[in-house]
């Protein structure tokens, strides 16, 4: 592969391989082979449902804020590489950006948004 | 040769887990399902030498997914799919779409004459992408940042419980905010 | 395999209402042999019972022994005579025996065939009456802003680290915030505590300070502590640790605000943050505020305190607050 | 100095021995200053203590929760030490890159940035509250210091107007980037702590409740999501080295040799720091994360852009 991530590739197949060692050295020295399967742990009670429900984060907006912010890194990171060449303008054009993005942040945290609620 | 054994196991795996999406039961299980697809997708863009973008989807998709799992477990019923359920509605309908969709794309790529590269890819892809985004494609990012402020505001509007006047009083003067948790600035 | 008898042993020590000086001991040994304090079951292989449990609470701890995967050991510890003999033969026990028989379950499955170890995922079944692997799915009720959203049940305590002995807190969470809270007090209680005061602040504080997650703090207050009850500490070192934790911005910032109480509560009044501070006082070597029954106050004012709060500020309200059952006669099986 | 080259292929099996012994440094040190809080000898038991501690977690039986996702939680588990040592690989040693990737910032972005799905799916799929509880703090602990890791990152990149690790070192002949990105740096070490849930930002794993992510796990899962957070933290440190502390540059001793003590060095700070610390708390770190961090690393990276203009 004449690509520049062949590397990637070797290395990921490496580690995924020593995990896998790791499982196998495991399986040969435990003292008790298999899984236990057992009740969650509730400080010495019966659990009395499954844990996995739906769960309500009180914190769901701050994910949006951060998706539309995020959005700014796609244009951020090619732009870091080019702004020397291209000069000023585009210093100024970027911050122009991000300060667009933080007054909308600014505009939710004074809602509140990034506290519990 | 190994690039094309990797394109292979890469659009095997793509349509294999996105198949999964829709097969699985646990809420968990689809979004992640659907986030191995998008890496998947994206390894290709990677060996087209695309390396910025096919790093950035990865990087983007996976913050993304994170999102929409904790979104699709806040709403959906029985989110860990321990009681059997099924993702598919409307059986007929969807089949038709995607059954006509294929046909069209496949249709197309076999049937369109692709045309021949015209000059040759810049040196560094990712330097040419800030250049245009910095000179000819300016406007499109601006009309992004706008964009993007606008869904800011809109989420906060539309989904935020509480506002303003529920934390400053109807005056905005009541300091400190009334908020049932307090947080980490100005108390 | 020779390699559990290299490690050291990670114990989930149970405190038992009138085990506190068996607790103690277990503690300072702890320390000084460098064996950790586990966090849960899954991260134990020594269960420790300081003193004589009643029988709710023994089968608390049952239910909790058997949590605990292979290599496993048990030391129940009901009195302070030979606290080290005991810890050690669990200890031995830990590397000698083969361990239990594998594939246990926890009873909510179908017995495998010739309880035959499992590593299937066919325990999740769903029986008539719509629950899953013997369990039901969470119920929906009203939540603090009037949603209706699904609703877990949480039990803290009896068996729990760095928690009061004897207490017991039923909470219904609903994602992480608490909606409810109930207060039980399990157990009889034990003599008054005759020691130090400063080894009482120290004690409290070292469940502030892990619960809060400064670790370090929380090794360093328990040897404090230890070196107190043996008469040996140095008042300065006493200064220094207390001067030490009064500038920590961390620990000021995951406790204050927490755990409010106005006025007429003692030295129960204020946030964790002043109730932290009073400890250090005490540490440092002024003499304790006399509190008269401290802990039915505590009690009393616990579930207000929590309910509405987010998960992280539970533990350290009740942390802060510590109510001395050990040695109190509040409040019987409740 | 001697620019960065690309290594033989072979060096990137290298990668995972180099940040393992720099984990299992971390790990040591933990335990000696574990050891002086104690008032203990500090032995060669200690020393030790990882290596054996691993022993103990071979041993152990594995258990899983009763209806638990065995799948997603044995994925996430996996997923934690794979991603650490993938973000490793585009950390310079010396003068060797094992792949000097032409988008190593970003790679190293993205590797950091599969933690969150990891630690988020090892706590879900243990079906029980304390993982369930602990995995969605890491997610919000991830909204919160994402962003001005991003910034510091970039910052680094504008400075050296590359996004190739070996460029950010070339950049650095003469001025490390710390003296002139001094908040950038700053950012960069508290995001390498968030990242690897560790120190003040171990919420996700915290003893308030039981352990949180790590609460079910035993034996090898256990092991291995343990070894998962200090490589992390090691491949944090050594990343920090190449992008603000100059790579291999140094007088005297071998680049590589400068390399590692730098990481080291860091790694030890983080450690330490770690130690002196209580945890964060989420509902007040978010507030401070994009109120303040944000803020700071945006004129930081202001600053840098308007130098690189000249």
């Amino acid at each position: 592969m004449q690509s520049e991530f062949a590397p990637v590739l070797l290395l990921l197949v490496a580690t995924v391989a020593a995990v896998a060692a790791t499982y196998g050295v495991a399986a040969l020295v435990r003292w008790a082979p298999g899984v236990l399967v057992v009740d969650p742990f509730s400080s010495g009670m019966a659990p009395e449902e499954h844990a996995v429900s739906r769960h309500h984060v009180r914190w769901y907006t701050v994910t949006m804020v951060f998706l539309a912010f995020d959005m700014e890194m796609v244009f951020m990171y090619p732009w870091a590489v080019v702004v020397a060449q291209v000069g000023p303008k585009a210093v100024v054009e970027m911050f122009g950006f991000l300060a667009v993005l933080m007054v909308g942040v600014v505009y939710a945290w004074r809602e509140g948004t990034f506290r519990w609620t | 040769m190994a690039e094309a054994v990797i394109f292979w196991v890469c659009a095997a795996g793509a349509v294999a887990t996105g198949v999964a999406v829709f097969r699985v039961d646990s809420m968990a299980r689809a979004t992640f399902a659907l986030l191995a697809s998008f890496v998947f997708a994206a390894t290709p863009l990677l060996l087209l030498g695309l390396s910025y973008l096919g790093v950035l989807v990865i990087l983007m998709m996976i913050m993304e997914m994170v999102v929409m799992a904790i979104f699709m477990i806040m709403l959906m019923m029985n989110p860990a799919g321990l009681m059997p359920m099924s993702m598919v509605h409307n059986r007929r309908g969807s089949l038709a779409i995607a059954v006509g969709t294929f046909v069209v794309l496949g249709a197309g790529v076999l049937l369109v004459d692709w045309p021949q590269r015209a000059g040759t890819p810049p040196e560094d892809v990712t330097f040419a992408l800030g250049e245009a985004l910095m000179g000819s494609h300016m406007l499109v990012m601006l009309v992004i940042g706008l964009g993007l402020f606008a869904t800011i505001v809109s989420a906060v509007v539309l989904a935020h419980p509480r506002g303003r006047y529920d934390r400053f009083g109807d005056d905005l003067r009541g300091r400190p905010a009334d908020d049932p948790i307090r947080g980490g600035v100005g108390r | 395999m020779d390699l559990m008898r290299w490690s050291t042993p990670r114990v989930l020590v149970v405190p038992v209402r009138a085990g506190r000086a068996v607790r103690l001991d277990v503690e300072r040994l702890m320390r000084e042999r460098g064996w950790e304090s586990a966090a849960s079951p899954a991260d134990a292989d020594l269960l420790v019972v300081c003193g004589t449990p009643d029988a709710d609470t023994g089968a608390a701890v049952d239910r909790v022994w058997n949590l605990l995967g292979s290599p496993r050991a048990r030391a129940d510890i009901p009195v302070r005579h030979g606290v080290a003999e005991r810890l050690d033969r669990a200890r031995a026990e830990l590397g000698d025996r083969p361990g239990r028989p594998s594939g246990r379950t926890s009873g909510r499955r179908r017995p495998a065939p010739g309880d035959r170890p499992d590593d299937s995922d066919d325990d999740t079944r769903t029986d008539h009456d719509g629950d899953v692997a013997g369990l039901p799915m969470a119920e929906r009720a009203p939540d603090r802003d009037g949603l209706t959203l699904d609703r877990l049940h949480l039990t803290l305590g009896p068996v729990l680290p760095d928690w009061p002995a004897g207490l017991v807190v039923r909470l219904a969470v609903q994602g992480d915030v608490v909606q409810t809270a109930a207060v039980e007090v399990w157990g009889e209680p034990g003599g008054r505590w005759d020691g130090p005061p400063a080894a009482a602040a120290l004690d409290s504080l070292a469940r502030l300070l892990s619960v809060c997650g400064a670790a370090t703090a929380t090794r360093r207050a328990r040897r404090l502590r230890d070196e107190v009850l043996a008469g040996s500490a140095d008042p300065a070192a006493l200064n220094r640790f207390a001067r030490r934790l009064r500038r920590s911005w961390t620990l000021r910032w995951a406790t204050d605000g927490v755990g409010r109480l106005d006025g007429r509560h003692g030295d129960l009044t204020g946030d964790a943050t002043q109730r932290c501070r009073r400890w250090l006082d005490v540490v440092a070597g002024s003499p304790p505020v006399p509190g008269e029954d401290r802990t039915a106050a505590v009690l009393t004012a616990l579930p207000g305190l929590l309910e509405g709060q987010e998960l992280a500020t539970v533990r350290v309200v009740v942390a802060s607050l510590d109510p001395d059952l050990e040695s109190s006669g509040t409040g019987a099986t409740s | 100095m001697t620019p960065v080259g690309q290594g033989a292929v072979w060096t990137v099996l290298l990668v995972p021995i180099l940040l393992g012994g720099l984990a299992l440094g971390g790990a040591s040190f933990a335990r000696v200053l574990d050891a002086r809080a104690d008032g203990r000898r500090v032995t060669g038991a200690v020393l030790a203590a990882p290596l054996s501690a691993t022993g103990r977690l071979l041993v152990q039986q594995r258990r899983a929760v009763v209806a638990s996702d065995r799948l997603l939680a044995r994925t996430g588990v996996v997923l934690v030490p794979v991603a650490a040592v993938l973000a490793a690989l585009v950390v310079p040693w010396g003068n060797v890159a094992a792949s000097d990737l032409s988008v190593g910032i970003v790679w190293f972005n993205a590797m950091e940035v599969v933690t969150w799905a990891a630690l988020w799916m090892a706590g879900w799929g243990t079906n029980s509250v304390w993982g369930l509880v602990g995995g969605y703090r890491f997610v919000v602990q991830g909204l919160s210091y994402e962003l001005p890791h991003m910034f510091a990152l970039i910052t680094v990149a504008t400075g050296a107007g590359s996004l190739r690790v070996s460029d950010v070192v070339a950049a650095q002949d003469g001025l490390w980037f710390v003296v002139w990105m001094p908040v950038a740096f700053a950012a960069f070490l508290i995001s390498a702590l968030a990242l690897s849930f560790a120190g003040p930002f171990d919420t996700a794993t915290g003893r308030d409740v039981a352990g949180g992510v790590l609460a079910e796990h035993s034996g090898v899962d256990r092991l291995l999501l343990l070894a998962g957070r200090w490589l992390l933290l090691a491949a944090a440190a050594a990343m920090a080295v190449a992008l603000f502390l100059g790579g291999g540059s140094g007088p005297l001793l071998p680049t590589w040799l400068w390399t590692v003590l730098k990481s080291a060095a860091v790694l030890g700070l983080l450690v330490w720091l770690r130690s002196r610390t209580a945890t964060l708390r989420m509902d007040r770190f978010v507030e401070v994360g994009w109120m303040v961090l944000i803020p700071l690393t945006l004129l930081q990276a202001l600053v840098v852009a308007v130098v690189v203009l000249r």
